[in-house]
């Protein structure tokens, strides 16, 4: 019999957050980011987190949020524009950055979770990322090798789910919400459909569910977009 | 002298049919535009999309469809989602024939700085890293100056690397170079530019072969 | 003494609500046939399944759908597939919270061979070494002793290892041992088997506490 | 537009390949497999391959068409049981065999396929697996490096495809696929259905044509059950 994940909502899915943690929040940009969550994290206050996230939101969106309320204290991200306060914060010495190349963040989320505690990629040899780095020619070519990265609390977005924490994603708001999911100790997952068990198509589900602790059915997604670019109907 | 929407244009000329493409944000996303009709080019963005397509129609964009720039995008027949692990395993497994990005500054070597000035805020290298390591094709779009006017194309690299040796050529505002054996090579002149404009543009050591074809952009 | 079914059985009693559990071939297969209904336990086949059913009923076996044992099966609600990276991923990254496999012999330090007699053909290891090197919980299924009437839980290992320090607890016809401190902990008797009877079987060395209650499998 | 991978069929699928040559082939058992390719591979000829493929097929279907033919000379392999011909093979010194634990062929296929040249896993550490390569402590438990695998051909088999190259899977017959198409320097798909262009969800994908240099309609799949396990309608 399946293992039910189901939870309540947001304060039973973000319950045992504690300051000190390390989060995993997936999302790329704004789009397909745990907004629930992160609505939760900021009412329950923890402080001194570390968060890893490919991006830190906007002003009054995302990551900034957490920002806003001074609960980070690390960001591990690949990207950090488009925040005002984070930079304040970043300049002022009060927030700690930690800057991954794209390709290195999710490869080390995925090993996190997938138990390979290192790997060997090109990505960064030569620069700053390098610095302490063993690095190792492979076919004479040098390579960096980078460690996993693991998260006390994942929390990820997706489309569709079921209780047994099975996940599927719409379009490109999949991005690192998988990735963070298997690297979490505890992950929690909140889902714009939670449909029955036995609905979604075993071969149709992006995310198994064993990766997931827990689920709920997030409500009021607002789904913000940072860039509207579109094409006038009269010139398309 | 071309403008961006020029050096697009040239850049284009480089794509082959059958080619996977990354394209990065600002003139390397107008390369787009300049794809000729009925060529099988397929445009990666690494945030999760082969085949991406052209902006959406007023009204039809969607939060969860977007590239890598946080653009709301379209997908083209035959277009496919996948997670950030699969889009990086794409790039650096060398599945993607041609990446075109922007520069700080290149050097003579074929290093690239495009992330960081020391001093001022640091955004992060999001994917750059990442797809100048992998790339067997890497095209550097920018113009050949900075807005204090000084050359961006040197003996080496003063900003903090994102790459090193990894570019193969630049197409400037002012000409087409190729990189190789630590020198830029003189391949074109863009249309009403002299060769003597471009050297005396280039901070690094430029070669000039004896015949400097004006590019043809149609 | 316990036949095979019953040895399945008892091991059934170690699995907990909310478990992934991964079930190697023969012995441990039988398992999943004593789960007590309604308990929320999924089973793993590294092939690529979570949710592992029964066998189908005649007729509406699927070639496409198979166990590790290469058997033709079902999918409970709520299964998924997945390729075997991902597979992996799941048993290497501990989110399988049991594994139950045979062994050839097994060591009082908690070594385990079970994939290779030199000398005789040597059919592979296929995902025994990935589970016992990864997973936290692994028990053992198989008889005391081999068809020669020789001890299966030794000092060391003769056989070449499928894993090292790897094995927690082993059930066998005749009893339930842990391993810890580099000894066999006799922790139950089979009905009717006794002391003395385990003690005979085990060449390895073997903790005897007081009290040796014999197994409740009802 | 789409870059079209469409061959013609197995004849157009296979050309290219020549003795001495590396490939990989999808399946696990016989569920998967690619049947129409093997079967030109057979006709083809060549000789003295390597082949990567979890198992080695039974003596008269899968790779055991090919091992019958003496056209392998070495296999690389997780299990290899179940056939007769490659025993003989084996034990007579004809055929060189390389065991390697599943999970680490899949990983390092998908190295392959990924540009990590290798990667430290538990897997086989203190057995012979490990002989010859580095181990190193994490979290204080040991690991060893094991590299990526790629081919000069990878030969999969999946349910849908399109034209440009996406692939489908079926239940459990997705397996070693997705990683072999990963890494083959020419990967050719076969596949039961090939749809039209936009026929396929992208959500739905499993595998992104990038992946897949060639792909045809395969035809009179035979997908051979090797151990067919049922309950009869009485007992159920």
């Amino acid at each position: 019999m399946a293992i039910s994940k189901t939870v309540e909502g947001p304060e039973a899915g973000c319950a045992g957050v504690q300051s000190g943690m390390t989060l995993m929040l997936g999302g790329f940009g704004l789009c397909g980011i745990p907004e629930c969550s992160i609505a939760e994290l900021v009412k329950l206050g923890a402080k001194d987190l570390t968060c890893i996230s490919n991006n830190a939101g906007v002003d009054d969106f995302g990551l900034g949020l957490l920002l806003q309320k001074r609960q980070i204290r690390k960001m591990i991200s690949s990207y950090v524009g488009e925040n005002d306060e984070f930079e304040r914060q970043m300049l002022s010495g009060e927030l700690e950055v930690d800057l991954i190349p794209q390709g290195s963040l999710a490869e080390r989320c995925r090993a996190g979770g997938a138990g390979i505690p290192a790997f060997f990629t090109p990505a960064g040899y030569g620069t700053e990322v390098a610095e302490g780095k063993e690095v190792r020619e492979f076919d004479g070519k040098p390579h960096i090798l980078e460690s996993a990265l693991t998260a006390d609390f994942a929390f990820v977005k997706a489309w569709k789910g079921d209780s047994a924490g099975n996940l599927v994603f719409k379009a490109t708001a999949r991005n690192f919400n998988p990735m963070m999911a298997m690297a979490g100790k505890i992950t929690v997952a909140e889902v714009e459909e939670l449909v029955p068990l036995g609905a979604l198509d075993p071969n149709e589900i992006h995310l198994p569910g064993i990766f997931v602790q827990r689920i709920f059915q997030g409500t009021e997604y607002e789904k913000r977009i940072e860039q509207r670019t579109v094409q006038t109907r009269e010139t398309a | 002298m071309l403008d961006k929407n020029g050096i697009a244009k040239r850049i284009a000329q480089e794509v082959r049919d059958g080619w996977y493409v990354n394209l990065g944000i600002g003139i390397p996303t107008l390369v787009a535009n300049f794809i000729p009709a009925g060529m099988e080019v397929e445009f990666q963005s690494e945030n999760g999309i082969l085949g991406m397509g052209p902006f959406p129609l007023e009204g039809d964009e969607d939060a969860d469809l977007i590239n890598a720039g946080k653009q709301t995008i379209t997908a083209m027949p035959g277009a496919v989602y996948f997670d950030s692990a699969t889009s990086f395993a794409m790039i650096r497994g060398r599945h993607v024939q041609l990446t075109v990005l922007g520069a700080m500054e290149v050097a003579q070597n074929g290093d690239i700085a495009n992330w960081k000035i020391p001093g001022k805020m640091v955004k992060g290298m999001g994917g750059a890293m990442d797809l100048v390591a992998s790339a067997e094709n890497i095209i550097v779009a920018m113009m050949h100056t900075n807005r204090a006017g000084a050359s961006k194309l040197l003996p080496s690299c003063s900003l903090p690397l994102t790459g090193v040796g990894c570019v193969k050529r630049v197409v400037t505002n002012l000409a087409v170079m190729d990189i190789k054996d630590g020198a830029f090579h003189l391949v074109e002149r863009a249309p009403g530019v002299t060769v003597e404009d471009i050297a005396a543009a280039t901070a690094g050591k430029l070669v000039i072969p004896e015949n400097v074809p004006e590019m043809n952009i149609g």
